[in-house]
């Protein structure tokens, strides 16, 4: 083994040798610092190897070869191991980065930044607070000579403003250390934090100098204005090693120092940190400046590992794991960030729009907003889930609330950023792709998928990289390159095989919804052939909400449930955000779903008390005064994705505009995700009460309210998608209100409603979706008529409104029987009258649908329109024929679910005997119906052709119009605001009130962002008295007061 | 020729231009045929009887004459005992009533409505001014004989005949019904061309289809 | 309403003053004068309500007179202003802005008598009349009879009698 | 209950007798409904005249396929919907084609036939159908409201949703009748009932003068024809169960009779009385008189 010491004194020897050399050598120079780096990372991964892999114990080394106080001393461990690897690594990356500036520097450019490097492993290896101090001065100096390399004039600015804020830290470091030297005799970390206790009586003001000095080195919120200028302006390679090696071997130095504080000092930094990590979350948000959205975010990300750093009371065992986790995310994901950014010309978010042409760019960049956001299957997501169940367990309930809200803030601008990029009008400058950046950007990507493999391996609760449907998913990222129709038909097989390899193992339940998301994809996807070319994105996001859909159904304990939980809210988002116009509701899906996903966390957290391997059935053990939270927590979150009313205001937009085949994918499918969720919940903890509050009483309400508002919404829609989609927030309430009747009819209707609504609202969606495409409007004002010239999309239209409706013989009937018969036995009344209030006006707009799309008037320019493409029809008619058999023989999937809800609910079941269904109250025989309405029909109908057999068939203007005739078919189609009187009546119902609560709600957040933002004013001097400012009031509230 | 009656060209939401002639896509172009009576004499007798018991007449006042028709629905004469009644859409009228003077003008929604009718469908002149322009023998915008442009059954003379010569009239219709003879719809049908023609003569800017169906 | 005409022949040059009632009385003005002395009459003298256009046609002296009824309803008066026009290519200006009900009487009287009202908002479009083919029909040089003889067919042996003529030998026939 | 093919003669006869006694009575409200403006009205028989005329009618058009079909979806709507409820309580011949579903059934079969029609007129093109459509639907989602809600009161209060059950409950004198153990469901159920019937002041939708009869402004002949027949099918195929749910059902023809009757009445009596709502105030009415109705009644069983 390589000593440990031997990387300060390549950095350092190479950087003497450097100097030696003429100035002209410069690929030789450049060369040798290559080389340097690359021994130097070599060292620190053959020290990583050992650590971890070789069994090798933590070496102490000591340099003049006594112990200390008289020697200084070095240490070797794990964690130094790999914070050196990052550092080295990201220096030696940033160095071939940098190339061509290091050619037009010479030397000496490389001098400083093996300098730097040297500099950073020095504040790792030691456990000298004099030697911290000798390598954070020379960090100072590096860093000083590095931001010069920049290209812009500001750097010059950043850098004096950075040397004035350095030297106040400097200053308040060594008369912190001079302090304690007196205080203890010793210079050594071990030796002071073996001494702590006598420390902490005379020199706590000692200790806070030297804590706040090295705290104020990591840049903390509101005392960083001076850091976000070199963010901003630096070299982007420079402000990647900035944020990723030396925000983190500043970090280690905290993590160090806290060794000699001890747990009283723990809060602080945790203080610190949290408001570190809100507030520049929410600077962020109103930042429209990449790199210093950059730097705000790397502020936060520290922030956060720094409140990691105050758990460490608590963390134990994982400590390291979770910090680790956080940093490295951070690390790998920011200096990745600004390599990229150093491709990109613009400096507006908007500018990365010019990633658009290059997909494995799109890649990286999704890559790392996924690595800081901590999404599955990164570090930061198990991190995360360690750290939240910790605190949880500990009831740190507020510091918990604080860290969720924050990561929210953060995904917000995180994905409000991707949203830019994938969505805004491309800019017409190119991506500046040198083959060696690009290189370097992999890099870092390769790195990233490696910490998610290693960080999948420590995980107690299993690698999700080894799951086999998430596998499935990302192997698609590799069969990119081909064509549309061979990726599908893998696509449908892979859905078909997974639910065939699972059949055996569903119960009734789960074999539901499988074959609903399994088999119901794959009939969606069919619709998918339509599309020509190679369709890049789709089918990685596609199967990712796939094999989450799929993971959710089979998991067990809580974890797998919500890692597939994640999986299918950012796969689902992707997919949304392919739609045309989609940017800004895909975000709004996104946030209301991660926000909902953090409340499901939380519930998990509180329920398990600290078990890490928390089974879903154990819910139900969950004591009494917590287990109403933890069952709010949880109902809201999964609430959220069926967008009850109060948060469904991301649907409309997120359904609507997403494309013709993904909008019955997100509608049919996702939407059953949270009802599956709501199921688990209510099967595992029943009924609750909170304050003697009913909550399943609360949740009726909120179902029928959903219901009706929604319904209401949706019949004053022009868009023909948008109707949908808010029709399917109103069938969601009836579902949601069927669960929360808890009796055995209600579950029945919810699973009714499971199946029902997937069928027709796929359908629905698919059929407009062929006809939006063919006429190129959304707008049904603007079709009319196309009955004639889409006969197959009417019939499946027209099949489908039946069934919605719930009139017989169709399907929806069935749904409304048990409906009624499940209320029957229901404990609450008033709730009722809201959804039979909504069931009649289904009608409304389900015959606006109908009617101005199909009936009515034939523009012009429709008049030579083609039916929808073949593929969009298929699954139409399947969905057609699905809905008549089911309509004729709904036993044969209901019976067994009914059999299976026994369990749950003994009384009060169906009878399956015979042709007739009968419940205690009632009796339905669907055969019998179709067969007397089906006799019936035919019957009259064979009478009207004999009596009418000669009838005219005439055209669309040939009407009876007061003895005048139509102008054009546009003045007479009745169809703009159609149900015009109801509006007058009853219109006041659709206030849009809740849209302008989460509106305020996002604008006050925008509002103290750019209050707050007037703070840094630029002004050098006033940074240092910010700094100061800080440093005072953190000792007066910790000590002082 | 109304502006949006005239051929123009349509860009599809594809691109693809083409034709759209909105007198041949928008309406129907078929003529008017004659429509045979029940094949059972007797049938036709049955019919023929509910068809005089039950007259509908089309609720369009062409002139002046329509004051008196309003009367026929009040106490006083109450026509629906005799099994008459308004209907407000000439699909589903059997009586048109051309209640006075016509202006050309008015002709030309006169013999929409008729031809919106169906078969069988009756049509009475009321006053003097259907059977010979009455005292607007002289006017310039006024036909003076009903019969050359739509086939009548009845006249009902006077000026203006008052509502009971309307009842009388109705009397007299539903006979004419009865005996068979009330074939005006196929009469229009047969004659088609030369209705047409005088039809055209006094309707200067014809600008609709033949048959208005 | 000699008053108000002594007042307004002040402002303006007035023709003749003609009063028919004691609330109602013509004045014949220059085609000049109409607009100024209309909008005086709206706005200062109360005449608020236009209530009708129409025209006359004197053929003999080759002019067409067109009257502008306006009605004072807080003075329960009205006042009609004359404009001759001469007959052939006869114009007038639009008064549409002043009352926008005027283009209505301005599109009839353009149909009835070929009388020009350039910028009146629909002026040229058909009013009453679908295909007119003559000469506007309430010309006076316009033959009706003729029009109809010729264009439409009449019922053979169609008698004129003369009511009181005909009433009288229907009731009194012996009378003689 | 299970089905025997004897049960078809028997629906058939009912049918027939429904569609006699329903031309008639059809033809009597309009007697009185003249009565009441002091003329003498249609003959008794003019129903049946004005039947065989519309089918009579030699010529038709059709403005397509759904526009065909309107129609047979009204018809099948009012046959399916007197069949699936029992006529005359206690008679195995009059239970009609009750076997295939109960109350729920009958409650969500009355839309078929007016889904039906309404896509129909909407194929005609016609704005007048359109707009009629659109003012029945809104006004049908605020009339059947009270409805629903007296309905459900009545299954909870015989916890019952078979209708033979409901009525079974009610025999046993005029006392037992829902109308007097649950007034307020009774109540609420007859505001709604006059909102079904199409007579004033809730006709808006037909509205001669305004859009002339509104969705069946198009039809004609032996459509119009199918429909009249509907037209005095459907309304006592709807007492019968509001004759049911309420007033005790009918034992015997001549009892059915005299209560379709006088239930008719109730909508005659004030339809003769009140002038027309407009969409939204019949909406706002219904909403504030006869929901409260309606939800005192399920708080109240």
């Amino acid at each position: 083994m390589v000593n440990a010491i031997f990387i300060i004194a390549t950095g350092l020897g190479t950087a003497f040798l450097l100097g030696l050399l003429k100035d002209e050598w410069r690929t030789a120079a450049y060369g040798i610092t290559l080389a340097a780096l690359a021994l130097m990372s070599w060292i620190a991964a053959s020290w990583v190897a050992a650590l971890a892999w070789g069994g090798a114990a933590t070496v102490d080394i000591f340099t003049a070869g006594t112990e200390p106080p008289f020697a200084i001393n070095l240490r070797m461990g794990l964690p130094e191991a790999v914070l050196t690897l990052l550092v080295n690594l990201a220096s030696l990356l940033a160095a071939v980065y940098l190339r061509d500036t290091m050619f037009k520097q010479g030397r000496r450019a490389m001098a400083v930044l093996l300098i730097f490097a040297m500099a950073l492993c020095g504040i790792i290896l030691t456990r000298d607070l004099f030697n911290l101090f000798v390598f954070f001065e020379l960090t100072v100096i590096s860093t000083g000579g590095l931001i010069l390399l920049s290209r812009d004039k500001r750097a010059l600015g950043a850098g004096f403003k950075y040397l004035i804020a350095s030297q106040v830290i400097s200053i308040l470091l060594l008369v912190g250390i001079i302090f304690s030297y007196h205080a203890t005799g010793t210079l050594n970390i071990d030796g002071m934090a073996s001494m702590s206790a006598q420390l902490l009586q005379g020199g706590s003001l000692a200790f806070f100098l030297m804590f706040i000095a090295i705290v104020a080195e990591l840049k903390p919120f509101p005392a960083n204005g001076w850091a976000l200028d070199i963010y901003e302006s630096a070299h982007p390679a420079f402000s990647a090693m900035l944020s990723a090696a030396a925000g983190s071997a500043a970090l280690f130095a905290v993590d160090k120092l806290l060794l000699i504080g001890g747990t009283q000092w723990l809060p602080v930094a945790t203080a610190i940190g949290i408001v570190s990590f809100i507030g520049a979350n929410l600077f962020a948000l109103a930042q429209n400046v990449d790199r210093r959205t950059l730097g705000y975010s790397s502020i936060a990300q520290i922030g956060l590992v720094l409140t990691v750093l105050g758990q460490r009371d608590i963390l134990g065992d994982s400590y390291l794991y979770i910090a680790g986790g956080i940093l490295l995310a951070h690390a790998i994901s920011k200096a990745g960030l600004y390599w990229l950014s150093g491709l990109v010309e613009g400096r507006e978010l908007t500018a990365w729009t010019a990633l658009r042409g290059r997909p494995l760019l799109i890649f990286a960049f999704v890559t790392f907003l996924a690595l800081l956001i901590g999404l599955p299957p990164f570090p930061g997501f198990y991190a995360k889930w360690d750290l939240i169940h910790t605190l949880a367990a500990q009831d740190r309930i507020m510091l918990l609330t604080l860290i969720l809200f924050g990561a929210l803030i953060e995904a917000g601008y995180l994905f409000r950023w991707f949203g830019y990029v994938i969505k805004r009008e491309q800019t017409t400058e190119r991506v500046a792709c040198t083959p060696h950046k690009v290189a370097v950007v992999y890099g870092a990507v390769i790195a990233g998928w490696t910490a998610a493999y290693l960080w999948g391996n420590l995980s107690p609760h299993g690698n999700l990289l080894h799951t086999l449907p998430l596998l499935f998913a990302l192997g698609f990222l590799l069969l990119e390159w081909l064509p549309v129709w061979i990726k599908n038909t893998i696509a449908i097989i892979g859905l078909v095989a997974w639910f065939i390899l699972g059949f055996p193992d569903y119960d009734p339940l789960q074999l539901i919804f499988a074959a609903v998301i399994l088999i119901g994809g794959a009939l969606i996807l069919l619709s998918s052939y339509h599309v020509q070319g190679r369709r890049i994105g789709f089918y990685p996001s596609a199967m990712l909400m796939y094999a989450g859909l799929a993971m959710l159904i089979t998991a067990d304990d809580s974890f797998s449930f919500f890692a597939a939980w994640e999986s299918l809210t950012v796969g689902s988002y992707f997919l949304i955000l392919r739609g045309k116009h989609s940017e800004p509701h895909a975000l709004s899906y996104i946030i209301f779903s991660l926000g909902g996903a953090f409340l499901i966390l939380a519930g998990f957290a509180l329920a398990s008390q600290g078990v890490m391997d928390f089974q879903l059935q154990a819910l139900g053990q969950v004591t009494e005064p917590l287990s109403a939270w933890v069952f709010m927590l949880l109902a809201i979150g999964f609430m959220t994705k069926t967008a009850a009313i109060g948060v469904h205001i991301w649907l409309p937009g997120a359904h609507a505009e997403a494309e013709t085949d993904v909008s019955p994918m997100v509608s049919g499918i996702l939407l059953k995700a949270g009802l599956f969720g709501l199921f688990m919940l209510l099967m595992n903890m029943g009924k609750q009460q909170l304050y003697g509050i009913e909550l399943t009483h609360v949740m009726l309400w909120i179902g029928a309210l959903s219901a009706l508002l929604g319904n209401l919404m949706a019949i004053f829609q022009e868009d023909a998608k948008r109707l949908l989609a808010y029709s399917s927030i109103g069938q969601m309430g009836y579902a949601l209100f069927g669960l929360a009747m808890m009796n055995h009819l209600g579950w029945l209707m919810a699973l009714m409603f499971v199946i029902n609504h997937y069928i027709y609202k796929s359908m629905l969606f698919l059929s407009v979706g062929g006809i939006a495409k063919r006429t190129g409007t959304r707008e049904m004002y603007r079709m009319g008529g196309l009955i004639t010239l889409m006969p197959l999309s009417f019939i499946a239209v027209l099949i489908g409104i039946i069934a919605v409706s719930g009139v017989p013989p169709l399907s929806g009937f069935g749904g409304r029987w048990i409906f009624y018969n499940a209320i029957m036995t229901a404990d609450h009344r008033l709730p009722m009258i809201i959804i039979f209030l909504a069931g009649p006006i289904a009608f409304l707009y389900l015959f606006r649908l109908i009617h101005t799309i199909f009936l009515g008037q034939l523009k012009d320019e429709h008049r030579r329109l083609k039916e929808a493409p073949f593929w969009l029809i298929l699954p139409q008619m399947i969905y057609v024929a699905c809905l008549l058999i089911f309509a004729v023989v709904p036993g044969m999937a209901l019976r067994h679910v009914d059999s299976y809800l026994n369990q749950f609910f003994p009384n009060h079941g169906l009878n399956w005997e015979g042709l007739t269904i009968t419940s205690s109250f009632g009796y339905w025989s669907p055969i019998s119906i179709m067969l007397v309405i089906g006799t019936i029909f035919a019957t009259v109908l064979a009478w009207l052709l004999f009596v009418n057999r000669k009838a005219q068939k005439v055209k669309q203007f040939n009407m009876v119009f007061a003895a005048e005739r139509p102008y054009r078919p546009e003045t007479t189609h009745y169809a703009w605001n159609f149900f015009a009187p109801y509006r007058k009546a009853l219109g006041f119902l659709t206030q849009p009130l809740v849209t302008r609560f989460w509106e305020a709600l996002t604008d006050l957040l925008h509002s103290l962002a750019e209050l707050l933002r007037r703070f840094y004013c630029g002004n050098g001097q006033t940074y240092a008295i910010h700094l100061l400012g800080f440093v005072v009031v953190v000792y007066l509230l910790k000590v002082g007061l | 020729m109304k502006e949006e009656l005239k051929k123009r060209v349509i860009k599809g939401p594809d691109g693809f231009e083409f034709e759209v002639d909105p007198l041949q896509d928008y309406y129907c172009e078929a003529p008017p045929t004659v429509q045979p009576a029940a094949y059972q004499k007797i049938v036709e007798k049955i019919f023929n009887w509910a068809r005089s018991e039950s007259i509908w007449i089309l609720g369009f006042g062409t002139g002046c004459g329509a004051i008196e028709m309003r009367p026929l629905m009040t106490p006083r004469f109450d026509a629906y005992r005799f099994g008459v009644q308004w209907r407000p859409t000439p699909r589903q009228a059997n009586l048109f009533i051309i209640s006075g003077y016509l202006s050309t003008k008015t002709l030309k929604r006169a013999i929409r409505s008729y031809e919106q009718m169906q078969n069988p469908k009756y049509v009475i002149g009321l006053g003097s001014c259907t059977i010979n322009g009455g005292m607007y023998w002289d006017s310039y915008n006024t036909i003076k004989r009903l019969d050359d442009y739509l086939p009548v059954d009845l006249y009902i003379a006077g000026c203006m005949p008052r509502p009971e010569a309307l009842l009388a009239g109705f009397e007299e219709m539903k006979k004419i019904i009865r005996a068979g003879k009330a074939e005006g719809g196929n009469l229009y049908a047969e004659n088609f061309d030369w209705y047409k023609a005088n039809q055209k003569k006094v309707i200067h800017d014809w600008d609709m289809p033949e048959h208005s169906w | 309403m000699q008053t108000l005409y002594t007042k307004l022949k002040q402002l303006f040059k007035l023709g003749e003053l003609t009063e028919q009632r004691q609330d109602l009385a013509f004045i014949t003005v220059a085609q000049e004068q109409l607009r100024p002395l209309l909008l005086h009459l709206r706005d200062r003298e109360g005449f608020t309500h236009l209530v009708l256009l129409t025209a006359v046609d004197w053929m003999e002296e080759g002019q067409f007179q067109l009257t502008y009824l306006l009605n004072d309803r807080a003075g329960a008066r009205d006042i009609g202003l004359r404009v001759m026009l001469p007959r052939d290519s006869a114009t007038m200006d639009s008064i549409h802005d002043i009352w926008p009900t005027a283009a209505t009487y301005q599109r009839e009287l353009r149909e009835m008598f070929g009388i020009g009202f350039p910028d009146s908002p629909g002026v040229n479009d058909e009013f009453i009349l679908e295909g007119w083919n003559d000469i506007p029909p309430y010309r006076r040089d316009f033959d009706t009879l003729k029009y109809s003889e010729e264009n439409y067919s009449h019922r053979p042996d169609r008698e004129t009698t003369d009511p009181a003529q005909h009433m009288k030998q229907q009731l009194y026939p012996d009378e003689g | 209950m299970e089905f025997e093919w004897i049960k078809i003669p028997y629906s058939l006869l009912t049918l027939f007798i429904v569609i006699n006694f329903g031309l008639l009575l059809t033809a009597l409200i309009q007697k009185i409904g003249a009565r009441v403006g002091r003329r003498h009205g249609i003959p008794i028989y003019q129903n049946y005249i004005d039947l065989i005329k519309n089918y009579a009618i030699r010529s038709s058009i059709t403005h397509g396929f759904m526009f065909y079909l309107g129609p047979v979806f009204r018809l099948s709507g009012g046959v399916g919907l007197l069949l699936f409820v029992p006529t005359i309580y206690g008679s195995e011949m009059f239970s009609n084609l009750s076997f295939a579903g109960d109350l729920i059934l009958a409650l969500y079969f009355v839309f078929f036939g007016a889904l039906g029609m309404a896509l129909g007129a909407g194929e005609s093109g016609h704005p007048h159908a359109a707009i009629g459509v659109s003012r029945g639907l809104s006004q049908m989602t605020a009339a059947e409201l009270p409805f629903a809600l007296a309905v459900f009161s009545v299954a909870l209060q015989y916890q019952t949703l078979s209708v033979t059950d409901i009525v079974a409950a009610q025999q046993g004198g005029v006392l037992n009748w829902t109308l007097f153990t649950n007034p307020f469901a009774v109540t609420a159920a007859m505001f709604s009932f006059l909102g079904s019937m199409m007579r004033p002041p809730f006709d808006v939708v037909l509205a001669p003068q305004e859009i002339p009869i509104g969705p069946p402004t198009e039809y004609h002949s032996s459509y119009l024809a199918l429909m009249q027949t509907n037209r005095v099918i459907f309304p006592v195929a709807k007492i019968v169960i509001y004759m049911n749910l309420f007033f005790g059902g009918a034992a015997s023809w001549p009892v059915f009779f005299l209560k379709v009757f006088l239930i008719y009445m109730v909508s005659v009596f004030v339809g003769v009385a009140f002038p027309r709502f407009r969409v939204e105030q019949s909406i706002r009415w219904f909403l504030i008189w006869a929901m409260p109705l309606g939800i005192l009644a399920i708080v109240l069983v």
